[in-house]
């Protein structure tokens, strides 16, 4: 039997191993529930790559289908089913790797926590559904993976469920999620009604057997395709936290630091675009939505890296730049550069973890301090953690060679190279950004690491470089950080050096997003134009690296006080966020609740109660009332009877 | 008919399953005097005798193509031109319901080992006459027959909310029979009227399901008729605006009396409707659809909004019920098969969860005597294994996939969008984002964030036998939620030929007056009791 | 010899049982004068001689007799057999009462005895004079019976009002007689709707005249607006011969009321008669629950809701007809049971030195006396009409012959009325079982015959209700086909 | 030239409403059952004259039945009385209502 044939085993392994550290092991096991913890998924990585391998040496491009179960039958027909295509491969890859190695890290960063096994059950039971999502072949599979890995977010963030504010903030991810999936799951209804199947392959094939029929109004005014894809980028922006629903994700960091890394950094936020490029064909056949993605994309990108700019909790930071980066994957998808997107979405995995790792080896130093207001020439003390977040941030910023550089600049061209004035504002914007980035990335880098130690005594006496255990992944997502990047090496780059293309990627993922109709990224472009796109930003890169270094290597926090001095309103706008979470709160929050006290108060007490126990007391009155007419004396009764009498006797002479 | 009463009761016959908690409660009357304890356990054999002979029944009568089981008709009330039969029959559409109900019964039992403190014989008394009712109600083919197991069921009911309930127990008890008494008159009355107008075309009186399946009747008539079954089902649904009886039920109803009543009780609504309501009267059932569709998705948004804001947790419970049937009776009145089968796997799906969580709410209430959320907090810490199911039950009744509410919301919504339902299914999909605000506010009120009562630190976590209670409604959440194409294949035929029955005959225009229809398609039909296939015609020429 | 006293045998027998019973009363009555020691042995030989009357009617055959004035039939059989049912009941729970009220004399088995001679007569009388006559006799010993309580005030003063009412209704039944006599020429009511058929008369006296006789009947039904005595007289009476009065006089009076609303509807002067009785049983329906409704003190709820009984009662005659006879017996039968039991369990639960019987008395009882309760509670259930008992055999019955008869008003007025009822008869359920056991019983001990009449009556009410085919087959088996 | 029977009938009828109304009217009971026994004896009356009228003699067979009737009534009505004034030393029905609503 082939590797692949144990393709199910990968999700199955970190579900068993979730199920056997929550439900029955106890919390004395400790090194068992670590073997457990870590070995699923680990196994699962070891599962991962043999697949891989046999996939790509065997199958490509053909899809690999594992048929486990029939979920439903009948009329509406769905298997619990995994496909391994060329994108699935290189999520599967992603998850595993990365998601492996933040276990490792967990390790020794949860070391000292009571609920460990707790944590492991949770981080196990979030690897099998993120898998289920990836791997699943068909519509409700992914579904499913989609909720799942919800739920486990929505439990990681609350992780440290006895303070108030996690809890909360998991309630807040969850709900919101939710908003997006209740758009994601009309998309699914819309597209099983028409299509009466929700498999990945069937759909496509039977979409674009009859485009006409996926370009016929529908609803809302939108063609078919337009429709179900619009609905399934509003279940994107949920997961995704883009504009207007990203207001989750910042909270979010109230979770564990591995947490955020895996989850919040590296793989959940990306199912969105994941899932965009998995639909791809109806973006393809709804130009109009996809430019929505793309504009929704920048503006988030931009925003999010505005408000970075401004944010003192060094998590918060990366949990902005996050949200601006999967900003710039939407870009990507919106202008048809999927391949872009999903080279992004990789190598940000990668930094991103990093960066998130290294921050935690911070926080976990400072003894749970965010704040990077009290940090500062901390490279001295965490050698390794400033080195690879240095790297990572490197890469971030987008400094070739390094992976972020070449990901995004693909982005960049993609947008640039899509006709119509729109996208080149786009591509000015995603310019911007790209120089915002590196700017609030290089001010946390040296509000962190250089300058003099801003904490107190005790904190001070604490700092100590992470033990191996984390340490190690740090070196291995940074080394990953380096090298992601060349597997995307463009097209122009390759044959300007008079070399045949050696874009691995593009060629890699090509089955997956064949074009409908030439909306095509980055073709039709001179090779000198693209060397120019790369110049320009690298230049912003290093423009921004060279503001930050100004400003904050020596200076400090002075920086942000003379800035917050020279545009106070600015400032306050960034640090509140522009207010989004308040406007959010007026606006749908409270009057909902008003909404529903209404409701109960009002229509259920007052209205309907009321109406029936005034009903009652009626019925109860006539009697209270006709029972006097039997007043115990004897001739009133005569009388009644004569009365009686006498009136049957009118009533039937009449 | 006593003596062939008595070979049924003896066979290995519906009528035994319906029957035998009755006669399971007849060695009750004489144990007044005995322990508690001995009541306790002997309620709980019973129990799980009963649901014992259902799998052995089903195992026996299984069949790949669904099932139609009827035992023999037996004459119960004979008069000259007036025959009311005793018949029932299991079909695809009624096993779940009956199974769910056996299932409940032992886990009510566990359940009210401590909450109930009083007259355990008369408690178990009642829960045994109720569950004859239950069953009768679902396995009825006569409609008086039906109706006099419907009306069976209240009295146990009224006094295991009124002898075992709460401060108001009174009021709400009286709220409950009242509400549910008006509707089943008029309903009684329209039963009447069938069976008349069925008399006055064939010259021979029936309540038979099948004969009056045979009735074509104007618009105008099924209007009315329609009306008076809907209100009826619509009050024991609830439906709004007919739903305030039922938080008042279940906040003032012991535990095991909340997880009967949402459990099964609430189904009997919705049961009637695909059951009854829209089989007998389809062009009335079409043309008032658009209405009863309203008041569902207004439930569905209205029962969510309202739970939001409660300050008890039974009484959010309570009035997410009215939410989940909300959806149950969206899926019914889509009238679209795979809504059809979502709707059923849904009534069984809100009696697994809801009912787990008023054992849950009905466990802390054992413990602290409250269930107001503002006297818990944070005592995840203190229960863990508590947080656990509650979480657990929470997130099945969220609708989380791989838990069965998914499942049932899932398929419902699917079937009304193709049906054209767009904007209603959209409203209702909303529902299920806000269903996920209120049931999390639920667990957040309660188990998460610090503990903020000290008389909370001490609680005890659930013992070996709430554990008993809730495994099993634990285990088929999941399982229904993994895999429920087990659950879903034995009902799917006979949904089919009702619905293609439904169809069919709302494909032909109403007559001007009454008339018999033509006779069904046996083949077709023969996958539900929609025409006789076994029984004699008793001489029925139009 | 003279032909005035050639009175064939056969009439004589047809007589049988009421003569059985007249004589076992006066027995009783001279026993009570020359040999009180053996008083225990009287409700015995009372009873004795009851199910002998039965036991002879089951026997007798059908026919007239004393040339036309009394006829027997498998329906008068029916009915008769539904009033010595009332009777058994009346009489097995009368001692341990009568114990207690220190009263225990051989008048009550007597009167009681006397009083089911006359109704069984009433039902069997088809002649203007035996009907007054019969109604008389049992009148006259429920006057009696009524204040038999010798030292209640209440008691006496239910007596009384009885009297007087009873007395001013008769004078107007003989009124009614006289002009019906006069106006037809016929005393008999075959003679009577022979006379009506041919147009004999005037039609104003006519209808004077079959109005007074109908509603005196109307008035021993309690219905409104001739009702407002029996709440009086059902709380001051003797809760055991209440048992009885609210049961057995209203019988035979229905079977009166029956036939004569019959024969007048089908005759030319008729035509409203329908419409009366309609307009009769909605409005005792309705008040009759209404005024239940508020009554705190069991036995007047009771004499209410008879009222209303009585107007679902009505709704078979409002479309008059052989069919109206089987949803009469039926609901009849079912009442005898439901009522009597109820009462009777009254009578054992209410110590009879006290004149109030307030239902919250009844608070917390049902565990006290379990049995009792149980009862108690079927008759209740029964009482409203709820599935699986004999009462909702008998309003199925009763709506089923409205909507046969395009009458939808009238079964949604009872269904309306019900709702109430249901409200009604649910309070003493609660009170027995969901209230707090407030006081102990002083002076309350159940006694044997008490409970078995209860536990006959109840047991009847749900045997009656689950296995319908009985009573059904056995009226179907007894009526003439409608 | 004799007295017609309608006479009768009219002074029967005059007597039953004066019955009538004096059982309507008066407070003492003993009273309320005259009048009664006044309304019995116009009914008697009535039946009386019908049956001359008719030239049948079983108006005048009623009327001797109903006088019994009446004499028994009376005997439990008498003692009734005798009763109740015995407990409340009054037979004002007005007062008479230990018992009402």
């Amino acid at each position: 039997m082939r590797p692949l044939d144990l393709l199910w085993l990968i999700p199955a392994l970190p579900f068993a191993g979730a199920a056997v550290n929550g439900l029955l092991l106890r919390n004395r096991h400790k090194p068992l529930v670590t073997a457990i913890g870590v070995g699923a998924p680990g196994l699962s990585l070891v599962l991962a790559l043999a697949a891989l391998w046999d996939y790509v040496a065997n199958l490509r491009p053909q899809p690999f289908e594992q048929f486990l179960y029939a979920w439903t039958t009948g009329s509406l027909a769905i298997d619990v089913a995994f496909r391994v295509d060329p994108l699935s491969a290189v999520m599967l890859f992603v998850v595993t790797f990365v998601g492996f190695w933040i276990h490792v890290y967990s390790v020794g960063y949860m070391g000292h926590d009571p609920g460990y096994r707790r944590f492991f059950a949770y981080m196990n039971l979030f690897m099998g559904a993120m898998l289920l999502l990836v791997l699943g072949n068909n519509l409700l599979v992914m579904f499913v993976g989609w909720e799942g890995v919800g739920l486990c977010s929505y439990l990681l963030i609350g992780y440290y469920f006895e303070e108030a504010f996690p809890p909360f903030a998991g309630k807040k991810a969850f709900v919101v999620n939710r908003i997006g999936d209740f758009a994601f799951l009309l998309g699914i209804f819309t597209l099983f009604s028409e299509y009466g199947t929700l498999h990945f392959g069937q759909l496509t094939e039977r979409i674009l057997a009859d485009p006409g029929a996926a370009q016929r109004p529908f609803l809302l005014g939108l063609s078919l395709a337009g429709f179900t894809a619009l609905c399934f980028f509003i279940g994107a922006t949920g997961k995704s936290a883009q504009i207007p629903l990203f207001v989750w994700l910042p909270d979010a960091m109230a979770g564990p630091t591995p947490v955020s890394a895996l989850i919040h950094a590296a793989t959940m936020v990306t199912a969105g675009v994941y899932m965009v490029v998995r639909t791809n064909v109806l973006y393809q056949m709804a130009p109009e939505i996809s430019t929505l993605v793309a504009v929704i994309g920048a503006a988030t990108a931009i925003v999010a890296a505005t408000i970075g700019l401004a944010q003192n909790d060094i998590k918060k930071v990366l949990a902005y730049s996050t949200v601006s980066q999967l900003g710039y994957m939407f870009l990507a998808a919106g202008v048809g550069a999927y391949v872009a997107a999903i080279f992004h979405l990789a190598t940000h995995a990668f930094f991103k973890a990093c960066l998130f790792l290294g921050s935690g080896s911070v926080i976990h130093a400072m003894g749970g301090e965010q704040d990077m207001r009290k940090m500062g020439g901390l490279k001295k003390q965490l050698p390794a953690t400033y080195r690879t977040f240095w790297i990572s941030t490197l890469a971030i910023a987008g400094i070739p060679p390094l992976a972020g550089f070449f990901s995004k600049d693909e982005i960049l061209a993609g947008t640039f190279a899509h006709p119509g004035a729109l996208y080149r504002v786009l591509w000015v914007v995603g310019l911007l950004t790209a120089g915002l980035t590196a700017c609030y990335m290089f001010r946390a880098v040296y509000l962190t690491f250089e300058g003099k130690f801003r904490g107190s005594h005790e904190q001070a006496h604490h700092l100590h470089e992470s033990p191996r255990v984390m340490t190690v992944p740090l070196v291995v997502l940074a080394t990953g950080a380096v090298v992601a990047g060349w597997i995307g090496i463009p097209k122009g780059v390759w044959e300007t050096f008079g070399a045949h293309d050696r874009n691995l990627l593009h060629h890699f993922l090509a089955p997956v997003v064949a074009e409908v109709h030439g909306a095509g990224a980055e073709h039709g472009m001179s090779h000198l134009v693209e060397w120019l796109l790369m110049a320009a930003s690298v230049a912003i890169a290093l423009a921004g690296i060279g503001i930050a270094r100004s400003q904050w290597k020596r200076r400090g926090l002075e920086a942000d006080a003379a800035f917050a001095a020279r545009t106070p309103v600015v400032q306050r706008l960034l640090e509140n966020k522009y207010w989004v979470d308040e406007i959010y709160d007026r606006l749908v929050v409270r009057p909902l609740a008003a909404l529903a006290r209404g409701c109960w108060k009002i229509v259920d007490t007052l209205i309907i109660d009321g109406g029936l126990h005034v009903g009652a007391f009626v019925t109860e009155l006539t009697g209270d009332l006709g029972r006097f007419t039997t007043t115990g004396n004897v001739r009133q009764y005569a009388l009644y009877f004569l009365g009686g009498v006498v009136l049957l006797f009118w009533w039937m002479v009449l | 008919m006593g003596g062939s009463f008595l070979s049924l009761l003896l066979g290995d016959t519906v009528t035994r399953l319906v029957f035998f908690p009755t006669l399971a409660a007849v060695p009750l009357l004489f144990m007044g005097k005995a322990k508690p304890i001995a009541v306790k356990l002997y309620a709980l054999a019973v129990s799980l005798v009963e649901i014992g002979l259902m799998l052995a029944w089903t195992a026996a009568h299984w069949d790949a193509a669904g099932l139609v089981v009827k035992d023999p008709v037996l004459p119960w009330l004979e008069m000259p031109s007036l025959s009311i039969v005793y018949e029932v029959g299991i079909d695809g559409i009624s096993l779940p319901l009956v199974l769910l109900t056996g299932l409940l019964l032992p886990v009510v039992v566990l359940g009210s080992w401590k909450g109930v403190d009083r007259h355990w014989t008369g408690f178990t008394t009642a829960l045994l006459l109720l569950t004859t009712g239950i069953l009768g109600a679902l396995v009825a083919l006569d409609l008086l027959v039906f109706y006099v197991f419907w009306e069976v069921m209240l009295i146990p009911m009224y006094l295991i909310i009124g002898i075992w309930g709460g401060e108001r127990r009174i009021y709400a008890a009286v709220k409950f029979f009242l509400f549910t008494m008006a509707g089943s008159l008029l309903m009684l009355i329209g039963i009447l009227w069938l069976g008349w107008t069925y008399g006055r075309l064939t010259g021979l009186w029936s309540f038979r399901y099948q004969d009056l399946l045979r009735l074509d009747l104007p618009v105008e008539q099924q209007l009315w008729l329609f009306g008076a079954f809907a209100l009826a089902f619509a009050i024991k649904v609830p439906m709004f605006p007919f739903h305030t009886w039922l938080p008042d039920a279940h906040v003032e109803a012991p535990t095991g009396g909340s997880v009967i009543l949402a459990g099964i009780l609430l189904k009997l609504g919705t049961y009637g409707f695909l059951r009854f309501a829209l089989p007998l009267f389809p062009h009335a059932a079409d043309r008032l659809a658009p209405w009863l569709l309203g008041l569902a998705v207004i439930g569905i948004v209205y029962g969510a909004l309202v739970a939001w804001v409660q300050p008890d947790m039974k009484k959010l419970v309570a009035y997410s019920s009215i939410a989940h049937l909300g959806f149950v009776m969206l899926g019914i009145l889509a009238c679209d098969l795979i809504a059809w089968q979502g709707a059923l796997i849904q009534m069984v799906n809100h009696g697994l969860s809801t009912g787990a969580l008023f054992l849950l709410v009905g466990m802390l209430y054992d413990r602290r005597h409250t269930k107001k959320f503002e006297d818990f907090g944070g005592i995840a810490k203190v229960v863990p294994w508590f947080a656990f199911f509650l979480v657990f039950s929470t997130l099945a009744s969220v609708g989380l996939p791989a838990l069965n509410g998914f499942v049932g919301e899932f398929l419902i919504l699917v079937g009304a969008w193709r049906a054209g339902l767009h904007l209603l299914v959209a409203i209702s999909t909303f529902g299920v984002v806000l269903a996920a605000i209120y049931l999390l506010h639920l667990l957040q009120k309660t188990i998460w964030g610090p503990l903020t009562r000290e008389e909370n630190r001490g609680l005890r976590d659930l013992d070996v036998r709430e554990v008993l209670a809730l495994l099993p409604l634990c285990v088929f959440m999941l399982w229904i939620g993994v895999a429920p194409k087990t659950f879903l294949e034995p009902s799917r035929p006979a949904l089919e030929a009702v619905l293609a029955d439904y169809r069919a005959r709302l494909a032909q225009p109403a007559p001007a007056a009454p008339g018999l229809g033509a006779s069904r398609n046996p083949a077709e039909a023969g996958r539900s009791f929609l025409v006789d296939l076994d029984a004699p015609d008793r001489g029925v020429q139009p | 010899m003279n032909p005035l006293f050639a009175v064939p045998t056969a009439d004589l027998a047809s007589l049988a049982p009421e003569l059985l019973l007249t004589a076992a009363a006066t027995v009783l009555l001279l026993l009570e004068a020359f040999a009180p020691a053996l008083r225990r042995a009287f409700v015995p030989a009372g009873l004795a001689a009851t199910i002998g009357a039965a036991w002879l009617l089951t026997g007798s055959d059908s026919g007239p007799a004393f040339h036309g004035l009394v006829e027997s039939s498998p329906l008068t059989r029916a009915f008769s057999l539904t009033v010595l049912l009332a009777t058994a009941l009346g009489l097995l729970a009368a001692p341990g009462y009568l114990r207690r009220a220190r009263l225990l004399a051989g008048e009550y088995p007597a009167l009681i005895l006397w009083c089911a001679a006359g109704l069984l007569i009433l039902i069997r009388s088809t002649e203007l004079l035996t009907l007054f006559l019969a109604l008389e006799l049992f009148s006259v010993a429920l006057y009696a019976l009524a204040a038999f309580h010798r030292r209640s005030a209440r008691s006496a003063e239910a007596g009384l009002k009885y009297f007087l009412m009873g007395a001013f209704v008769s004078s107007f039944l003989l009124y009614g007689v006289a002009l019906l006599f006069g106006e037809t020429g016929s005393t008999r009511l075959d003679g009577i709707a022979a006379a009506l058929a041919a147009g004999n008369g005037s039609p104003g006296l006519l209808l004077l005249g079959s109005l007074l006789v109908a509603t005196a009947f109307a008035f021993k039904l309690s219905l409104v607006p001739f009702h407002a005595w029996a709440p009086d007289v059902y709380q001051g009476a003797p809760s055991p011969f209440v048992a009885f009065l609210s049961v057995a006089p209203k019988v035979a009076s229905a079977v009166v009321l029956v036939r004569l609303v019959t024969l007048f509807a089908d005759s030319p002067i008729g035509g409203r008669w329908p419409d009366v009785i309609a307009l009769l049983a909605v409005v005792s329906m309705l008040a009759g629950n209404l005024f239940a409704l508020v009554q705190r003190d069991i036995k007047r709820m009771l004499a209410y809701s008879g009222v209303a009984h009585m107007g679902y009662l009505m709704i078979p005659l409002a479309s008059p007809g052989n069919a109206a006879w089987r949803p009469v017996l039926v609901y009849l039968v079912a009442y005898a049971l439901m009522n009597a039991g109820a009462f009777v369990v009254v009578s054992m639960l209410y110590p009879s030195s006290d004149d109030q019987h307030p239902i919250a008395g009844l608070s917390g009882w049902g565990y006290r006396f379990p049995a009792l309760g149980i009862c108690l509670t079927v008759c209740m259930v029964s009482l409203g009409g709820i599935p699986p008992t004999a009462g909702f055999i008998g309003k199925y019955l009763v709506f089923l012959h409205a909507i046969q008869h395009q009458q939808l008003y009238l079964a949604l007025v009872g269904i309306a009325a019900s709702l109430i009822s249901v409200v009604v008869y649910l309070r003493v359920v609660y009170m027995l079982y969901m209230k707090p056991e407030i006081a102990a019983p002083q002076d309350v001990a159940p006694d044997f015959g008490g409970q078995v009449a209860a536990v006959v009556a109840a047991a009847g009410s749900l045997l009656l209700g689950l296995w319908p085919a009985l009573l059904i087959d056995w009226a179907v088996a007894s009526l003439p086909v409608g | 030239m004799t007295v017609p029977v309608s006479w009768y009938l009219l002074l029967a009828a005059a007597l039953f409403a004066i019955g009538v109304i004096g059982a309507l009217t008066r407070r003492s009971g003993i009273a309320i059952f005259l009048s009664i026994e006044l309304m019995l004896n116009a009914a008697n009356l009535t039946l009386a004259a019908y049956s001359r009228l008719l030239g049948d003699r079983a108006g005048q067979m009623v009327v001797f039945f109903a006088l019994a009737v009446a004499a028994a009534e009376a005997a439990v009505g008498l003692a009734l009385f005798i009763n109740i004034f015995r407990l409340r030393r009054t037979i004002d029905v007005n007062r008479l209502n230990l018992m009402r609503w």
